[in-house]
C-alpha cells in the first residue's frame, strides 16, 4: 500500500524515543520532558496518517508489513490494521500526549525514566493492536506489562508493591493460557498468523478449550467479574499517568482480544459460553455498581466504574450470539459497534476522570472523598470539568459515554428484554455513584482549611482537560467518523461469527 | 429550516457566551445576550406557530444531520414542526423569556449571575431540542439534557447542603424514569426498526399484535410493555407517584428555576411525550389505565399534601404535582388535547404563581414561611393582584384559563370508559376542592390577615422592581384570557387533528364537543356541574378556617394528628427512599465490597491462593529440618517404596 | 561341603558383628565390631575367589580406615550415656524398614527368580591363576583413566582432611619464609634528609 | 550348596542392618559413618559375588574404586567430624540442624 512502513514506525519510534530520552537526557529533566513531548506529538501526528490513509470500505487488513522473524517456527513480523485497531491506536497515541503533559511538573523523581517508560509502553501497545502474528502479539502483550510494572512500582503510592505484584500475577496468569492456546493452534495450522487462525477449522471441544484459554487472558484484562480486583488496587497505587494509561488503553486490550481472537477463532464456543460472559457482566453491572457506590477513595470509585463500563463492552460483544441463536442478526452490529465505541469513549472519559483526580491529588495528596468538600468554591474551572466528565461517565447524551451504552442497550433489547433491563440499571447506578462523589467532593461549603488553600487549575491542566472534553463532546455529538471506520470490519466479523465453524 | 436552526441555536450560543465568556461580557452583557437569544427564539417560534395555524404552512419534518448509522438503524437529529411542537415552542420560549427578564431582578446580587443565565439559556435550548425532535434519539437527548440543567440549577447554590441533596435526588429519581424510557426506546427500535416518529407510528398498528415474552411463557402485549416503559420515563420527568419525591425538594433552587423548569416546562415534558406518542398509547388500553391511575393518585394525594405545607414555594410545588396529575389523567382518558391544553394554561398561571411567590420572597428577604407573612396586600399591590389572578386560574374560576382546561379534563374523565376511569373521576373532582382550599389558604395567609413578620422586615417591605413585576403582568394576561381565546380551536377545533391520534372508541373529546356550541355557552354550562361549586367551597373553607377562625386550623391539626403526621412526612415516601433504598444500596454495596470483593475474591481466592501456597511451603519447609539423617531416612524409605512399587507393579 | 560350612560360619558372625556395630553402647565397641565384620567379609570374599580384594579389605580398611575411626572415637570425649538416648524409640521403625528391605530383596532373589537359580557355581579357577594379575590387567588398561581419577580423589581427600583439621594457634611464632624472601630494601632502610647539626667544634674529635 | 542367592541375601541383611543403624542412632555421628561403611560393604558384597558368578572381573574393579572412594570419604568425614566437635563440643546429630530451611 504505502511505501512508508507506518505501523513499524509507530511501534518503534516511541521506543527509540524512549531510549534517546533515557540516555541523552537522563539527568536533564527539562530536556527529557521536551523530548518526550516531541516524540509523543510526532507519533500522534504520524498515527493520524492511519486515519487519513484508511480505507473504511473494506474489512481487509491495511498497512500490512510482513517479514520473517523466526523462520523455523513460521513466525513472522506481521503488522496490519483494520477498523478495530485503528481507533484504538489513535486513542493510544492521543493518550500518550495527554499523559506526557499530565506528568510535566508532577513527576519530579527520575523524570527521564518516567517518560521513557511511558513512551516504551506506547510503542508496545501499538504493537499489540497492530500485530497480526500470534507470537508477535504475545510478545508485545507480555512486554507491555513491564513498563507498567515499573511505573506503578517506582512512582506509585505506599502499597505499590502489593498492587504491582497483584497486577502482574493476575495478568500473567491469564496470558500463559493464551500462549498455550496459540501454540496449540500453531501445531494445528503450522502458522502463527492470526488470520490463518481465523480460518482454522476446530472441533467443538478444541474451540471450548481455546476459548477458555483466551478468556482467562482477556477476562483479566477487561477485567471481568470476579477477576477484577487487581484493577482498583493497581489504580489506587499507580501515579496519575499510569492510571490513565491503565484505564484508557490497557483495559481495551481485553476487549480487542475478544474481537481479534475469541470471537473469530472460536465462534461456536463463544456461542456456547455466551451465557457465562453475559451472566458475569450482568452481575458485574449490579454488583460493581453497588460496590462503587460505597467507595471512599476517588480513584477506587472510578476504577470500579471502569469495570462496570467495560462490562458493557463485553455484553456488546457477546449478546449477538444470543441473537444468532434466535436465527436473527438484527442488533448484532449494534452490539459490536457499540462495544467499540464504548471502548474508545471510555478511554477518553476514564482518562479524564483520573486526570481530574490527579489534579486534586497533586494539591492535597489525598484521594479520600472525605478529605474534600466544596472544591467548587475555590476551583470553579476545575469543578466544571469534573462535573462534565462525571456526567459523561454517567452516560449523559451528547457526550461519548452515552453513544456506546445506548447502542449496546438498544441491541441487547433485541437479544432479551431482561439483558437490556439489567444493563440499563447502569444508568441509575452510574449516575448514583458518580454524582454522589461529585456532591461530596465538589459541592457544599468548603470542607476544611486544606480545601480553602487550593488553587484552580493552571494552563497546562486546563489544556489537557479541555482537549479531552472536546473529544468527549465531539464523539458524543457526531460519532459518525468513528462508526464509519469500523463499519466494514464489524460487518465482516458478524458474517464470520454468525456461521458455525463446525 | 434555517429559522428552526436559529430558534434552537440562539439560546445555545447565548448560553455559551454567558457561560464561557462570562467574565469578558460582564453581568449586563450576559443577561442581554441571553434575553436577546431567547427573545429571538420566541419571536421566531411565534412566527412558526402563526405560519402553521393561519398561514397554512405545511408540517415540517426534516433531518438536520445523521448522527450515526448502525445496523440499518438511522440515528438522526431532525425537526418535526407541527401544531403540537409549535405550541410547545411558544410556551417554552415565552415562559423562558419572562423568566429571563425576571431573573435580572431576582438574582441581581448573586455572584453566579452569568452562570445562572448560561444555565437557563442552555435549558431553553435543551427543551426546544426535546419538543422539536422528530425522533426518539433526539427526544432522549433533550430529555436528559433538561435533566442535567435541572440538576445544575437545583444545585445552583452549591454551598447549601439541602440544595445539593435535592439536586442529587432529582437527578437520580429522573434517572430511574430515564431507565424505563430508554428501554421503551430500545423496544421501539426492536419492534419498528426505526427511531423516527413518523415511521414508528406508521408501524404501530402492526406492533399491536405482537407479544413480548418476559419470563418463561408469561408474555405481554409488546405495545403495552413499550408504552408502560415510556410512561415510566414520563413519571420521572413529570413527577408522578411514586417518582414524585424530587419535585418538592427541587424548590431548593432559585425561584425563577422553579417557575421555568419545575412548573412550566420541563416537568411537562412527560405529558408532551405521551401526547406525542398517542398513536402508540391508543393501541394499549392497559397502558392507558395505568397512566390514568397513576395520574389520579398523584392529583389527589399530592394535592392533600399542599394543605399542610408552610413553605410558600412548596405549596406551589405540591399544587404543580397535583396539576401534573390532572394532565396525566387526561392522557389516560385519551383526551390528549385536553392534557396539552392544561399544560399550556398551567405553564402560564403556574409560572405566574411561582414568580409572584418569588416576588414575595424578595420582599420578605428570602423568608419563605407563610406563617411569618400576612397582610402583604397593601405593600405589594402588583404582586397581590397577579397572584390573585394566578390563584383563580389555578382553581378553575369560570372564565380564567385554568377553568377551561380543567373542566374539560374532568368532563373527559367522566366520559371515559377506560378501566379505572371512575376512580380517577372522583379523585380529580375532590381534587378541585383541595386545590381551591390550599391555593387560597396560602393566598390568605400571605396577603391578608395579621402581619406576622418581624419588625425589621416590615419596615423594608416594598413592591418589587419593574423587571420583576413586568413579567408578572405579562404572564397574568394569558393566565386570564388564553383559555377562553383558544379553547375553541385547540380542543374542539382541528388544531391537533394531524398530530394526535385517538381511537374512535375512546374519543372522549369528541363526545364533549358534541355539546359544545360557544365559549360563553360552555362557561355558563359549567354551573350545572359540581366542579365550580367545589372550587367555590374550597375558597370559602379556606377563608373561614384561615381568616375568620384561625383556631380551627390548629384544632384540626390536633384532632387528626395521625393524619397530620402522615401528611407532614409526605406519606413516608421520602423516608422509604432514604432509609430503605438509599441506605439499603449503600449497605448492599458495602456488603459486596467488604465481603464479596475483599473477603471472598481477594481474601479467599487471591490472597487465599497465596496464603495456601505459603502455608504449604511453610509445612514443606519443616521437611527441610536440617537433620541429615532425616534426609537419609527419606531416601531410604523412598527407595524401599520405589522398589516395592517396581516389584509389585508387574 | 567345607565351603558351605565356612560360609555359614562366617556369614553368621558377620551378621552378628553388624548388629553389634549398630547396637553397642560404646562407640569403641562399635568400631571393634566393625573390624570383626570386615575380617569376616574378607574371608567370604576369598571364598568368592576375590583374593586381592579380600586382602585389600583387611589391609586398607582394617589397617587404615578403622584405625582412623578408632583414633577419632577415642580422641573425642563422647558422652557414652547420652549417645544411646532415643535408642528404643527409633528401634521399631528401624527394624521395620530393615525388614522391609530384606523382605523385598528376598522376594526378588527367591520368588521372582530372575535367573539366579540358573547361575551355577562356576568352577574354581585353575592353578596359577592370579586374581591380582587379572585385576591389574584390566585396571591398568581399560580402567586407566578412572584409576588416575581415583588417585586424584585420594589426593583431594588428603588435602581436604588436612585443611579441615589444621588449626592455627594464636601467638605461635612461625617463620614466614615467603615474606622473608620477598623483602626489599625500602622495607628495611629509610633515608632521611636532615639539617646539619651546629656545634661543629665539639663534634667528633673531643671524645 | 551355597549359591549366588545366599550372598545376595547376606548383602541385603547387612544393608538392612546398616539402614536400621542409621535410624536407631541419633546421637552419634561416628556410628552413622560406620553404618555407611557397612552399607558400602554390603554393596561391595554384591559386586564381588556377581563378578564371581558372571565371570566378569569388572565387578571387582568397581569394588576397588568403591574402596578408594570410601576411604577418601571416611577420611574427609572424620575430618569434618573433628572440626565439628571442636567448634560445637558435640556430635549429637539432633543438634546439627543449621541447614534448616
Amino acid at each position: 500500500m504505502s511505501s512508508v512502513p507506518l505501523l513499524s514506525l509507530l511501534v518503534w519510534l516511541p521506543i527509540v524515543g524512549a531510549l534517546v530520552v533515557l540516555f541523552a537526557a537522563g539527568r536533564n529533566d527539562g530536556l527529557a520532558r521536551i523530548l518526550s513531548l516531541g516524540t509523543a506529538v510526532v507519533v500522534f501526528v504520524l498515527s493520524l496518517g492511519l486515519y487519513t490513509g484508511f480505507d473504511s470500505s473494506t474489512a481487509l487488513m491495511q498497512f500490512e508489513e510482513i517479514t520473517p522473524w523466526i523462520a523455523a517456527f513460521n513466525i513472522n513480523y506481521h503488522l496490519g490494521v483494520d477498523g478495530f485497531a485503528v481507533p484504538l491506536i489513535l486513542l493510544t497515541t492521543f493518550t500518550t500526549v495527554i499523559v506526557v503533559i499530565a506528568g510535566w511538573e508532577v513527576i519530579q523523581k527520575n523524570v527521564a525514566q518516567y517518560m521513557a517508560a511511558f513512551l516504551t509502553m506506547t510503542g508496545l501497545m501499538i504493537g499489540v493492536f497492530s500485530a497480526l502474528d500470534g507470537m508477535l502479539f504475545y510478545v508485545f502483550w507480555e512486554a507491555m506489562l513491564i513498563p507498567m510494572f515499573i511505573i506503578i512500582g517506582v512512582w506509585g503510592g505506599p502499597k505499590r508493591v502489593y498492587a504491582t505484584i497483584k497486577f502482574f500475577l493476575y495478568t500473567f496468569l491469564g496470558s500463559v493460557f493464551m500462549l498455550v492456546a496459540l501454540i496449540y493452534m500453531y501445531t494445528k495450522s503450522g502458522s502463527f498468523s492470526i488470520l490463518d487462525f481465523h480460518m482454522l477449522a476446530l472441533s467443538s471441544k478444541e474451540q471450548f478449550w481455546i476459548f477458555l484459554a483466551f478468556l482467562f487472558a482477556f477476562a483479566v484484562k477487561v477485567p471481568m467479574f470476579p477477576v477484577h480486583t487487581w484493577l482498583p488496587d493497581a489504580h489506587v497505587e499507580a501515579p496519575t499517568g499510569g492510571s490513565v494509561v491503565l484505564a484508557a488503553i490497557m483495559l481495551k486490550m481485553g476487549g480487542y482480544g475478544f474481537i481479534r481472537f475469541s470471537l473469530p477463532i472460536t465462534p461456536d464456543a463463544s456461542a456456547q459460553l455466551t451465557w457465562l460472559i453475559i451472566a458475569m457482566s450482568l452481575i458485574a453491572v449490579v454488583y460493581i455498581g453497588f460496590v462503587a457506590l460505597v467507595q471512599t477513595d476517588m480513584k477506587k470509585l472510578v476504577a470500579y466504574s471502569s469495570i462496570a463500563h467495560m462490562g458493557c463492552v463485553r455484553r456488546g460483544l457477546f449478546f449477538p450470539f444470543i441473537i444468532f441463536a434466535k436465527g436473527a442478526t438484527g442488533g448484532s452490529v449494534l452490539g459490536i459497534e457499540g462495544a467499540m465505541v464504548q471502548m474508545i469513549s471510555h478511554g477518553l472519559i476514564s482518562g479524564a476522570m483520573f486526570l481530574c483526580i490527579g489534579v486534586l491529588y497533586d494539591r492535597m495528596h489525598s484521594r479520600n472523598i472525605a478529605d474534600y468538600g466544596g472544591v467548587a468554591n475555590v476551583m470553579p474551572k476545575f469543578a466544571a470539568f469534573f462535573v462534565f466528565f462525571a456526567m459523561a461517565n454517567a452516560g449523559l447524551p451528547g457526550t461519548s459515554g452515552f453513544v456506546g451504552e445506548f447502542m449496546v442497550i438498544l441491541g441487547a433489547f433485541q437479544a432479551n428484554f431482561w439483558f437490556a433491563f439489567l444493563a440499563a440499571t447502569t444508568l441509575i447506578l452510574g449516575a448514583a455513584y458518580m454524582l454522589w462523589m461529585v456532591k461530596r467532593v465538589v459541592y457544599g461549603e468548603i470542607g476544611n482549611d486544606n480545601v480553602a488553600k487550593l488553587v484552580d487549575i493552571n494552563r497546562r491542566e486546563f489544556l489537557m482537560l479541555a482537549i479531552l472534553a472536546l473529544g468527549v463532546l465531539a464523539l458524543g455529538l457526531y460519532p459518525v467518523p468513528l462508526t464509519e471506520m469500523i463499519h466494514a470490519s464489524v460487518d465482516n466479523l458478524i458474517n464470520h461469527i454468525s456461521s458455525s465453524k463446525l | 429550516m434555517n429559522t428552526l436552526l436559529i430558534i434552537v441555536l440562539a439560546p445555545l450560543v447565548a448560553s455559551i457566551v454567558a457561560g464561557l465568556f462570562g467574565k469578558q461580557v460582564g453581568r449586563a452583557g450576559a443577561h442581554w445576550v441571553c434575553i436577546l437569544g431567547v427573545g429571538l427564539a420566541f419571536v421566531l417560534s411565534a412566527n412558526v406557530l402563526y405560519g402553521l395555524v393561519y398561514g397554512g404552512n405545511p408540517v415540517i419534518n426534516e433531518r438536520v444531520y445523521t448522527w450515526m448509522v448502525s445496523d440499518g438503524l438511522h440515528f438522526e437529529i431532525g425537526f418535526l414542526i407541527d401544531n403540537l411542537s409549535a405550541l410547545m415552542m411558544c410556551v417554552v420560549t415565552f415562559v423562558s423569556l419572562m423568566v429571563h427578564i425576571y431573573t435580572v431582578g431576582y438574582m441581581h446580587e448573586d455572584p453566579g449571575y452569568q452562570r445562572f443565565f448560561s444555565y437557563i439559556s442552555l435549558f431553553t435550548f435543551a427543551m426546544l431540542m426535546l419538543v422539536m425532535s422528530n425522533n426518539f434519539l433526539q427526544l432522549f437527548f433533550g430529555w436528559e439534557l433538561v435533566g442535567l440543567v435541572s440538576y445544575l440549577l437545583i444545585g445552583f447554590w452549591y454551598k447549601k447542603p439541602t440544595a445539593i441533596h435535592a439536586n442529587l435526588k432529582a437527578f437520580l429519581v429522573n434517572r430511574v424514569g430515564d431507565f424505563g424510557f430508554l428501554l421503551g426506546i430500545a423496544g421501539i427500535a426492536y419492534l419498528a426498526g426505526t427511531l423516527d416518529y413518523a415511521e414508528a407510528f406508521a408501524q404501530a398498528p402492526a406492533m399491536a399484535d405482537q407479544q413480548m415474552i418476559l419470563i418463561g411463557d408469561w408474555s405481554w402485549n409488546a405495545v403495552t410493555v413499550i408504552c408502560v416503559l415510556l410512561f415510566i420515563g414520563a413519571m420521572g420527568k413529570s413527577a408522578q407517584v411514586p417518582l414524585h419525591a424530587w419535585l418538592p425538594d427541587s424548590m431548593e433552587g432559585p425561584t425563577p428555576i422553579s417557575a421555568l423548569i419545575h412548573a412550566a416546562t420541563m416537568v411537562t415534558a412527560g405529558i408532551f411525550m405521551v401526547a406525542r406518542m398517542s398513536p402508540m398509547f391508543e393501541l394499549s388500553p392497559a397502558a392507558l389505565s395505568f397512566v390514568m391511575l397513576i395520574g389520579a393518585t398523584t392529583a389527589f394525594f399530592m394535592g392533600l399534601l399542599g394543605i399542610i405545607q408552610n413553605d410558600i414555594k412548596r405549596v406551589v410545588a405540591y399544587s404543580t404535582l397535583s396539576q401534573l396529575g390532572y394532565m396525566t389523567v387526561a392522557l389516560g382518558a385519551s383526551a390528549y388535547a385536553a392534557g396539552i391544553f392544561h399544560l399550556m394554561t398551567h405553564a402560564f398561571f403556574k409560572a405566574l404563581l411561582f414568580l409572584a411567590a418569588g416576588s414575595v420572597i424578595i420582599a420578605m428577604h428570602h423568608e419563605q414561611d407563610i406563617r411569618k407573612m400576612g397582610g402583604l396586600k397593601k405593600y405589594m399591590p402588583v404582586t397581590y393582584w397577579t397572584s390573585l389572578i394566578g390563584s383563580l386560574a389555578l382553581i378553575g374560576f369560570p372564565g380564567m384559563a385554568g377553568f377551561y382546561s380543567k373542566d374539560i379534563i374532568i368532563e373527559a374523565v367522566h366520559e371515559s370508559h377506560t378501566w379505572g376511569a371512575s376512580i380517577a373521576y372522583y379523585s380529580v373532582l375532590i381534587g378541585v376542592f383541595i386545590t381551591a382550599f390550599y391555593s387560597f389558604r396560602m393566598f390568605f395567609l400571605v396577603f391578608h390577615g395579621k402581619e406576622r413578620m418581624d419588625k425589621h422586615t416590615r419596615e423594608h417591605l416594598k413592591e418589587s422592581p419593574w423587571v420583576v413585576t413586568v413579567p408578572l403582568v405579562l404572564l397574568a394576561v394569558p393566565s386570564v384570557i388564553i383559555g377562553a381565546l383558544t379553547v375553541k380551536s385547540v380542543i374542539f377545533g382541528n388544531f391537533f387533528d394531524d398530530v394526535i391520534y385517538v381511537h374512535p372508541s375512546q374519543d372522549v373529546i369528541g363526545v364533549i364537543s358534541a355539546h359544545f356550541h360557544s365559549v360563553l355557552g360552555f362557561t355558563a354550562n359549567s354551573f350545572k356541574h359540581p366542579p365550580v361549586y367545589l372550587a367555590f367551597a374550597g375558597v370559602a373553607a379556606a377563608w373561614f378556617i384561615y381568616l375568620k377562625r384561625p383556631s380551627i386550623a390548629d384544632n384540626m391539626a390536633k384532632q387528626f394528628s395521625g393524619l397530620y403526621r402522615l401528611f407532614e412526612n409526605k406519606y413516608y415516601v421520602d423516608h422509604f427512599y432514604e432509609k430503605v433504598l438509599a441506605a439499603g444500596s449503600r449497605g448492599l454495596g458495602h456488603g459486596f465490597w467488604k465481603y464479596g470483593d475483599e473477603a471472598i475474591i481477594d481474601g479467599a481466592m487471591v490472597n487465599g491462593t497465596a496464603n495456601t501456597i505459603g502455608r504449604f511451603a511453610g509445612w514443606a519447609r519443616k521437611l527441610q529440618s536440617g537433620y541429615l539423617y532425616r534426609y537419609a531416612f527419606a531416601m531410604v524409605i523412598g527407595l524401599s517404596g520405589l522398589m516395592g512399587w517396581l516389584l509389585f507393579k508387574s | 561341603m567345607i565351603t558351605t560350612a565356612i560360609f555359614w560360619l562366617f556369614a553368621l558372625v558377620l551378621v552378628g558383628a553388624a548388629i553389634g556395630v549398630v547396637t553397642s553402647r560404646n562407640p569403641v565397641y562399635s568400631v571393634l565390631y566393625l573390624v570383626l565384620a570386615f575380617f569376616n567379609s574378607a574371608v567370604l570374599w576369598v571364598l568368592l575367589e576375590a583374593e586381592f580384594l579380600g586382602i585389600v579389605l583387611v589391609l586398607v580398611y582394617v589397617g587404615a580406615v578403622m584405625v582412623l575411626f578408632l583414633f577419632v572415637v577415642m580422641m573425642l570425649d563422647v558422652n557414652v550415656e547420652k549417645v544411646k538416648e532415643g535408642f528404643t524409640r527409633y528401634m521399631p521403625i528401624g527394624v521395620f524398614v530393615a525388614l522391609t528391605i530384606v523382605g523385598q530383596i528376598c522376594y526378588v532373589v527367591w520368588h521372582k527368580k530372575m535367573g539366579f537359580e540358573l547361575m551355577v557355581t562356576p568352577a574354581p579357577t585353575p592353578e596359577g591363576y592370579s586374581n591380582t594379575e587379572a585385576i591389574g590387567e584390566v585396571l591398568y588398561t581399560q580402567y586407566v583413566y578412572p584409576f588416575e581419577l581415583a588417585a586424584v580423589i585420594l589426593l583431594v581427600a588428603i588435602v581436604a582432611a588436612i585443611t579441615l583439621t589444621m588449626r592455627k594457634r594464636q601467638g605461635l611464632k612461625v617463620q614466614d619464609i615467603a615474606a622473608q624472601v620477598a623483602v626489599n630494601r625500602n622495607d628495611r632502610v629509610r633515608i632521611v634528609s636532615m639539617d646539619v647539626e651546629r656545634e661543629p667544634s665539639t663534634d667528633g674529635e673531643s671524645s | 550348596m551355597i549359591g549366588l542367592s545366599h550372598f545376595l541375601v547376606l548383602a541385603a541383611i547387612l544393608f538392612a542392618i546398616s539402614v536400621a543403624g542409621i535410624f536407631i542412632n541419633r546421637k552419634n555421628l561416628i556410628v552413622l559413618l560406620m553404618c555407611i561403611e557397612l552399607m558400602l560393604l554390603a554393596v561391595n558384597f554384591n559386586f564381588v559375588a556377581l563378578s564371581r558368578y558372571l565371570g566378569n572381573i569388572d565387578g571387582q574393579v568397581f569394588v576397588f574404586f568403591i574402596l578408594t572412594v570410601a576411604a577418601a570419604e571416611a577420611a574427609i568425614g572424620l575430618a569434618i567430624l573433628v572440626v565439628l566437635f571442636r567448634s560445637r563440643r558435640t556430635i549429637d546429630v539432633d543438634k546439627l540442624d543449621t541447614m534448616k530451611g
